[in-house]
């Protein structure tokens, strides 16, 4: 319930010559969900902990519900935070660790109680609100630390990987949890996460950060339409996005044994660069039906791995391996050659010096309202 | 087949007779001291060692009674150590944790600088202080002793809760910080639990301390102020060597801070792992 | 407007954070430093003064007079002798035996409990008493339980205090803080996080190696308590000399605490004694320093956060 | 009432006195006494401190004839101008008086006093066909030690001080040193340890206790080795006259049938061969109870006090050394005979003359300057170290010796 | 390189009245992956810990290379494990950690410095060479942790989780090393994931627990065709199957607004039930086209996630939820009526009282050869 203003903050660890975080700028609105992404090391939970109060920034300015909150100590600044590292009290019960917060501000017992109840219930911990936090197990102590976070109703919140720990199907019910307890507090809350599905569905913008630097901050559907660099473009999405540097050469993009033919957006977009880099995802990659020739790879199948719901198949063309995501039924073996195709519209194209984009896609789909 | 039964392994017995050997060979010259005091005279002071007498409470009768009584004296060590002890962890415990987790470029030096102050020996600085004693009027007085010991222990205890402090993972104290505590309430909801045993034996080294002191007792207290170091004093005379009284005086003497040791040291080598941290 | 560099800023900030903390630490820190500066001046004081209890008459400004007086005395130096003597040994053997008697008791074993209590209990008694008991009831060349031992062996006893002066200092040092040492590393031991000693199992890590490459580092902090406290200590060791030697025979035991204490009042010179008094908070502050450079420096690392 | 605090030493004596003290309340209402009783070297600190420093925490204090003089002359006792006639001071045996006044006044009253004579197991003797001299010679002594010397039935042949104190092995050695013709200074001051005297005495001492003495003879002072004899663990003893009475007393002493009493040993000159000592009560200026402390004391040194301690205690245990009127005493004669030998010992004691050659200062078995408490210490050492065997005789004096001069010069020695 | 047997292997903690593990039995094959998956407080990471030595089994028996190791001690079972708490050391630097195991076993410095380096490059850790722990983000964390066992060449991987804090590109590498590496060294390797794609690519065989009791032990393929009941069915597969109770009606399943045809071998499969579980995979429902009427679920949409290469919809049919995965160009939106369709022969059907499995699908896929 507080807009969180970054301005240019940076961070450098004493000792360090690097800085860990670089120039975030971002202003949230009140109550959006933020997630964070970005490759391990770079910054993630740097950023929130500056946004805590936990670590001083070096540079810049935060702001919280407008208010400076520079040498403001973090117990000051009403935010919940699950730790990376859960930091559990391990002198306390499951129930203790969860009611501390409520306890120092003196919360009614009854009100504790009940609350500390729901959230157990809700993490399925319930059985475990008498237990210390050495006799569980990782994704219990990580629920757990989560549970702390959210029996509070703060400024602002702040996890750091809060489901990394866990299996797919309870992450999928925390993650609607979440979801839902956001939408009930509106709270500002700020979300690291590796998890690409997570990140895509839960936040209402991601920033994507890389070496200290945010490299994108936007929707997730831009994100993925338009990603504003190499970088972005092969971060969201997975299997992450191939990539193929081709001559432009009229109409048509050509590199060792492919050939693309480019739409009039594309064309433009590209301008008068003679080289240039393709980016085609996995999931646009299909096995070439009957002879659509605009669009086509060839190569020896590498890797053939079946997902169940549909298969990966990873494809050597020229030198590079594309990664190409094919229906389950479509029975391929390693070493087939094969041949690839891609509707036009659904390639990106990036500068290959600068790896900027020139363009997007659009898949038509636009952000659902979130939340 | 349940493999739990291992523990009670070959070389798992040869350790637990190994430890109580040791414990045994360590209090060896306290049981003799004990046993010496249940004896008379005569049986304590042989050539050949008695070890089956008939125990007599005769040496502690009169140990008791002198120098005006044991519980005089007794009394005076319990007020001043544990008042000290007091003292000094309400002056430590806010110390160390400024320390631990503020830390700062001097900290270090004011580490050095009060544990330097501890190596000068006493009797150095003896006829200062006690010209200012003397000038405050706090000879023979308890609350002098008192101030003097908690002088004593303080840079000791700020040293070692300072370094059990320290081993305590600091993102506990970030996560408290985060669930809204103040200094305080991080202190002693957070800090002060986990960092028990190792207060507890910092207290229990204060409170030995002071207890066994005997320098300053005997140089600054006559009578109302006298603890059991003054008592235990008074046995070595000119009268002849009497063993026995002398043991039955010094088991008196020893024989509260021992007792509150072992009670102590359970409570401080009771085990706390961390199990929360990742 | 002042333009600051940020990062100035960030350590200004930084220190505004800690502004607490100052408050925390100011009362230990005025009540010690009124404590130790009132005495500690008086005594660098005196250390230029003429100053005897005995000759009232005899005042003044001394100069370096009492610094010449000491440092022309050979029992000063071999006082200095004994006192490194004392600590250094007393210390390797009470950390030696601490250590191995906390490893051992921090096993799990039959009556572990009872038998941890026997073995601290020499440290609750008073120094007094330790001289006492082992000066009458086991040094004793003829009434001690070792020279019954000997007598019981056919060997003639030895007279442990004239003989092995130092020797028996230490033995009694030794035996009254070994407990001390094992007391605080066990606590140590308790902390030590169960999944680093798993993971170094895991590594093929036979016991030695547990203990060289996870527990040493870890109980270094503790460990560096346990050597900083009981130089201390140790430099300051006194009731058991007084009670048993008297710092003889000649010389033999006479540290520095005694020696100061024959100066004080022995010879009643409070101007000589105050010399040595300083002397011996040089030495202590060169050992303070020497600990925290070196031995921190090695063993600091096993701080945990 | 007047609250007074006397400082004491805790012998059987003064805890005599400290038993007794009710009666003295009872009879003075309005004076209320409080003790505080510790071990010599303890109390001796305390007592220092406290004068020097002006503290005045104490009303009376228990010294000895060493400090007497000392403190009397840094004016800081006050001196017994008018006793009272009834206290019949002419009764007090002169040579303690004189060792306990300066400047021709009395500065503290005689508690007990003390001389050295020679301790022996008439049995022992006997079995062996020896007979000990009225005034035994120290070669003498050496000679029945050797034949009486018997270690495997834990009989010894002679117990010494070894304990290194300047109260404790000095004293004994200085009265050796002393019978030897030797003496501490010349008359200009100038140490004299390496005399052949000392080096004789030093000799001899040594020669006996480790010889013909009980093991651990270095921490065996006057407490251990009356101990010793007590338990019939020695065949002679050389010491205090003190000890007479417990030998005696079959309570304590395994020999009190068998205790032979002669006069203390000597060898070339029977000058300075026994000691004087004397435990006496003083008032310090700065007490603010001087009439009170007085009055106690005047009590604790009287004759009405020793009877009472007759009465009460039994004439053994009554403070010796003080008064000609306990030596005539029927009562106390027939309980000691050794009453006569002590009597002669403590008359016979000077400390002005205690060498064969002239010294420039009193005292027998101390020299009654400020910084022999100190010399002595060390000195006492330095002759454990040779019983030890730590140092030869040689080196051990001289390095006695000049630590005697260092220390001599650095307390301002000679004065002019 | 050794077998590792569990025969009936089970395990209580003192002062638990339950068995975190129970029953436990796998024989695994030389140099076999075999992956533990579960919900959260399984008993995964107990099982790993009995197999490692650290924590006693209380049941049964493990033999690793034919030899029982009941009362071995950790160290002399040759095992490497990958902590799920990294239990890094905390006073060495990255190096330190990493050749410690390797110092132990006195390896040659060069032999040890080659093989950490190479270790470090392949974990993108090379950089960090020289850190201490405590400067490292959670996620560097946890390559340290990975690298100290990998540097090694022990009988016995055990993995707990080592992935978990990765970001999804490291993640495919990451994943790609190990199973090169377990190409390469051809260890027999335990590995505890929650992430489904890491369990069904890298395991050879999958042993799927719940509340400590093996559920079933199978290729991935196997378990993702042919679950052996509703739970195994339910927690395979992303997002997890859905489940429909429903009345058996000759050639027809029916139940509250749906109606679905059943083929022979389906109608063999349900005997003589009269009321039988239908699970269907979301990514077996599609968008109804023109009439398929053999099977109809009709409903209104109530979530639409748009995960850029797929969309996720869930409806309400009936008082069940069905989570559905449509192609993103298909239009959806909150609110809208849709009527999904599944082919006859991907329905799962099971027994509703016992949850056991009656009949599976057959996507045609075999196992491909792995590793
Ligand atoms: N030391 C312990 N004492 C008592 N119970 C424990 C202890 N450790 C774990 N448990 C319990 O045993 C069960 C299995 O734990 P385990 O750690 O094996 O789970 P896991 O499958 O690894 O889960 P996760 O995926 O959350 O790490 C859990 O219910 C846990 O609470
Ligand atoms: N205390 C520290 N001192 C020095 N460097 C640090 C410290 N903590 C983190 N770093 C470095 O700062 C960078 C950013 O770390 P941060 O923890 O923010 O990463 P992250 O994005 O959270 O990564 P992950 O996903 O792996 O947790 C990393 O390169 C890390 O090594
Ligand atoms: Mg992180
Ligand atoms: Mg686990």
């Amino acid at each position: 319930m507080a807009v969180v203003e970054l301005s240019k903050v940076g961070k450098q660890y004493p000792g360090s010559d690097d800085l860990a975080v670089k120039d975030f700028n971002l202003v949230t609105e009140d109550g959006e969900f933020v997630v964070l992404v970005g490759p391990s090391g770079c910054g993630k939970t740097t950023t929130m902990r500056m946004i805590a109060g936990l670590e001083e920034h070096t540079q810049g300015a935060i702001k919280i519900g407008g208010r400076d909150v520079t040498g403001v100590a973090p117990k000051d600044r009403d935010i919940a935070m699950v730790f990376q590292s859960y930091a559990l009290y391990p002198h306390m019960t499951v129930r203790d660790n969860m009611a501390f917060s409520l306890k120092l501000k003196k919360y009614d017992k009854a009100d504790i109680k009940k609350r500390v109840d729901e959230a157990a219930e809700v993490l399925g911990i319930t059985a475990l609100l008498e237990r210390k936090p050495r006799a569980l197990s990782g994704g219990q102590r990580q629920r757990v630390a989560l549970g702390r976070a959210i029996v509070r109703q703060p400024q602002v919140f702040l996890m750091d990987e809060p489901l990394s720990n866990l299996d797919a199907k309870l992450r999928v019910d925390m993650r609607a949890e979440i979801v839902k307890l956001h939408r009930k507090l509106g709270v500002t809350t700020f979300y690291v996460t590796h998890d690409q599905t997570e990140a895509m569905t839960m936040g209402q913008r991601i920033a994507v950060m890389k070496d200290g630097i945010v490299q994108q901050i936007d929707s997730p559907n831009n994100l993925y339409q338009r990603p504003s660099n190499v970088f972005v473009a092969g971060f969201i999405g997975t299997p992450s996005m191939n990539f193929l540097d081709a001559d432009i050469d009229g109409e048509r993009a050509t590199g060792t044994s492919f050939e693309l033919a480019l739409d009039e957006a594309h064309r433009q977009a590209a301008g008068d660069r003679s080289r240039i880099r393709i980016g085609i995802r996995p999931e646009h990659l299909h096995l070439a039906s009957a002879d659509d020739s605009r669009c086509r790879l060839s190569g020896a199948v590498e890797v053939v791995e079946p997902l169940g719901s549909l298969t990966m198949i990873q494809v050597k063309v020229g030198e590079t391996t594309l990664t190409a995501q094919i229906e389950p039924h479509q029975q391929v073996a390693m070493g087939d050659d094969v041949t690839l195709t891609c509707a036009p519209d659904k390639l990106y194209l990036f500068d290959p010096e600068s790896e900027a984009a020139l363009i997007g896609i659009d898949s038509g789909v636009a952000d659902s309202p979130k939340h | 087949m349940s493999t739990a039964t291992r523990k009670t392994s070959f070389g798992g017995i040869a350790l637990g007779i190994l430890g109580w050997i040791v414990a045994l060979l360590m209090f060896f010259p306290i049981a003799w001291l004990l046993l010496t005091s249940f004896k008379t005279e005569a049986e304590a002071f042989t050539i050949t060692p008695h070890l089956f007498f008939t125990p007599t409470l005769q040496s502690f009768e009169t140990a008791l009674s002198q120098g005006g009584g044991y519980w005089h004296y007794a009394w005076n060590s319990a007020v001043t150590s544990v008042v000290s002890t007091l003292f000094g962890l309400v002056l430590t415990v806010p110390a160390a944790y400024a320390m631990a987790f503020y830390p700062s470029k001097r900290t270090d030096f004011t580490l050095v600088w009060m544990v330097s102050t501890k190596f000068i020996p006493a009797v150095g600085v003896l006829i200062p202080i006690f010209l200012v004693y003397k000038n405050l009027d706090l000879l023979d007085n308890v609350w002098g002793l008192i101030a003097l010991y908690t002088a004593m222990n303080l840079p000791i205890m700020v040293w070692m809760v300072y370094s059990y402090f320290r081993d305590i993972p600091k993102d506990l104290v970030e996560a408290a910080d985060i669930d809204g505590a103040s200094m305080m309430q991080t202190m002693t909801r957070v800090i002060l639990p986990l960092a028990m045993p190792g207060l507890a034996s910092t207290c229990l080294l204060a409170l030995i301390l002071a207890w066994n002191e005997s320098f300053w007792s005997i140089t600054m207290t006559n009578h109302s102020a006298a603890t059991l170091a003054v008592f235990i004093a008074s046995f070595k005379s000119a009268e002849g060597l009497f063993w026995a009284k002398m043991s039955a005086a010094s088991v008196l003497s020893i024989a509260p801070i021992v007792v509150l040791g072992w009670f102590a040291q359970r409570q401080m080598v009771r085990g706390l792992t961390f199990g929360a941290v990742k | 407007m002042t333009t600051r560099s940020p990062a100035a800023d960030a350590a200004k900030r930084e220190k505004a954070k800690r502004a607490p903390a100052k408050w925390l630490l100011a009362p230990a820190v005025i009540f010690l430093l009124v404590w130790m500066i009132v005495p500690l001046g008086m005594t660098l004081y005196y250390s230029f003064r003429n100053y005897n209890l005995m000759m009232p008459t005899m005042t003044g400004w001394a100069g370096i007079t009492n610094y010449s007086i000491l440092f022309t005395d050979p029992t000063f130096w071999s006082a200095l002798k004994v006192t490194l003597l004392i600590v250094l040994c007393s210390l390797i053997i009470t950390v030696g035996f601490g250590l191995a008697f906390a490893l051992l008791f921090h096993r799990n074993f039959f009556g572990r409990g009872v038998a941890r209590t026997l073995a601290v209990a020499p440290f609750f008694v008073m120094p007094v008493v330790t001289g006492l008991i082992w000066k009458n009831m086991l040094f004793h060349p003829a009434f001690g339980l070792l020279a019954w031992l000997f007598r019981l062996f056919g060997a003639t006893p030895i007279d442990w205090l004239a003989h092995f002066p130092l020797t028996s200092i230490i033995i009694m040092i030794s035996w009254e803080w070994t407990p001390f040492a094992m007391l605080v590393l066990l606590t140590g031991l308790q902390s030590l996080p169960e999944d680093q000693l798993e993971a170094v199992r895991l590594d093929g890590a036979n016991k030695w190696h547990e203990f060289r490459h996870i527990v040493v580092p870890h109980l270094g902090q503790v460990l560096y308590v346990v050597v900083m406290l009981e130089s201390i200590f140790f430099l300051t060791s006194f009731a058991e000399i007084y009670t048993t030697t008297s710092g003889g025979p000649g010389t033999a035991t006479t540290n520095l605490p005694y020696y100061i204490f024959q100066g004080t009042f022995a010879q009643y010179d409070i101007g000589t004694s105050s010399a040595a008094a300083i002397g011996a908070v040089i030495l202590a502050n060169i050992f303070a320093i020497f600990l925290i450079r070196f031995v921190a420096g090695n063993l600091n690392a096993g701080e945990n956060r | 009432a007047t609250q007074i605090t006397i400082a004491t030493v805790n012998n059987p004596d003064m805890q005599t006195m400290e038993k007794l003290a009710p009666a003295f309340e009872k009879s003075h209402p309005d004076i209320k006494v409080n003790f505080v009783t510790l071990p010599e070297n303890e109390v001796r600190q305390k007592m220092t401190t406290d004068i020097a420093t002006n503290a005045g925490q104490y009303d009376a204090l228990m010294i000895s004839n060493y400090e007497v003089p000392i403190w009397a002359k840094n004016g800081w006792l006050v001196p017994f101008d008018n006793v009272p006639a009834s206290y019949d001071e002419s009764d007090m045996i002169p040579t303690v008086k004189k060792a306990l006044s300066a400047n021709g006044k009395l500065y503290a009253m005689p508690f007990y006093a003390e001389s050295s004579m020679t301790y022996y197991r008439k049995d022992l003797f006997k079995k062996a066909g020896l007979t000990m001299p009225e005034h035994p010679k120290w070669s003498q002594i050496q000679q029945f030690a050797k034949k009486l010397n018997d270690p495997k039935n834990n009989t010894y042949g002679i117990c010494l001080r070894g304990l290194p104190g300047w109260g404790e092995n000095m004293a004994l050695f200085s009265t050796m040193v002393n019978s030897y013709g030797g003496r501490w200074f010349d008359m200009n001051w100038k140490p004299q340890l390496t005399s052949s005297a000392w080096k004789k005495a030093a000799t001899e001492y040594k020669n006996l206790v480790t010889k013909y003495g009980p093991p651990g003879v270095t921490s065996n002072g006057f407490t251990e080795s009356e101990t010793l004899f007590a338990n019939g663990q020695c065949a002679m003893w050389v010491d205090s006259t003190v000890a007479a009475g417990y030998l005696s007393d079959p309570a304590n002493s395994k020999v009190a049938k068998d205790v032979g009493f002669a006069q203390s040993p000597y060898a070339t000159t029977k000058k300075g061969s026994h000691w004087l000592y004397s435990w006496a009560l003083a008032v310090p200026k700065s007490s603010n109870h001087k009439e009170a402390a007085k009055t106690f004391i005047e009590w604790a040194t009287s004759k009405k006090y020793i009877d009472l301690v007759g009465q009460k205690k039994g004439w053994v245990s009554v403070p010796p050394g003080t008064r000609k009127s306990t030596y005539e005493n029927a009562e106390y004669k027939k309980v000691a005979p050794f009453a006569s030998l002590v009597l002669n010992a403590i008359q016979t004691a000077d400390p002005k003359d205690p060498s064969a050659k002239p010294v420039p200062y009193t005292g027998i078995q101390f020299v009654d300057i400020p910084p022999f408490q100190a010399i002595g210490t060390r000195v006492g050492q330095i002759l454990a170290g040779i019983v030890a065997g730590q140092t030869s005789v040689d080196q051990g004096l001289s390095q006695a010796n000049s630590v005697t001069k260092r220390m001599m010069q650095q307390a301002g020695y000679p004065k002019k």
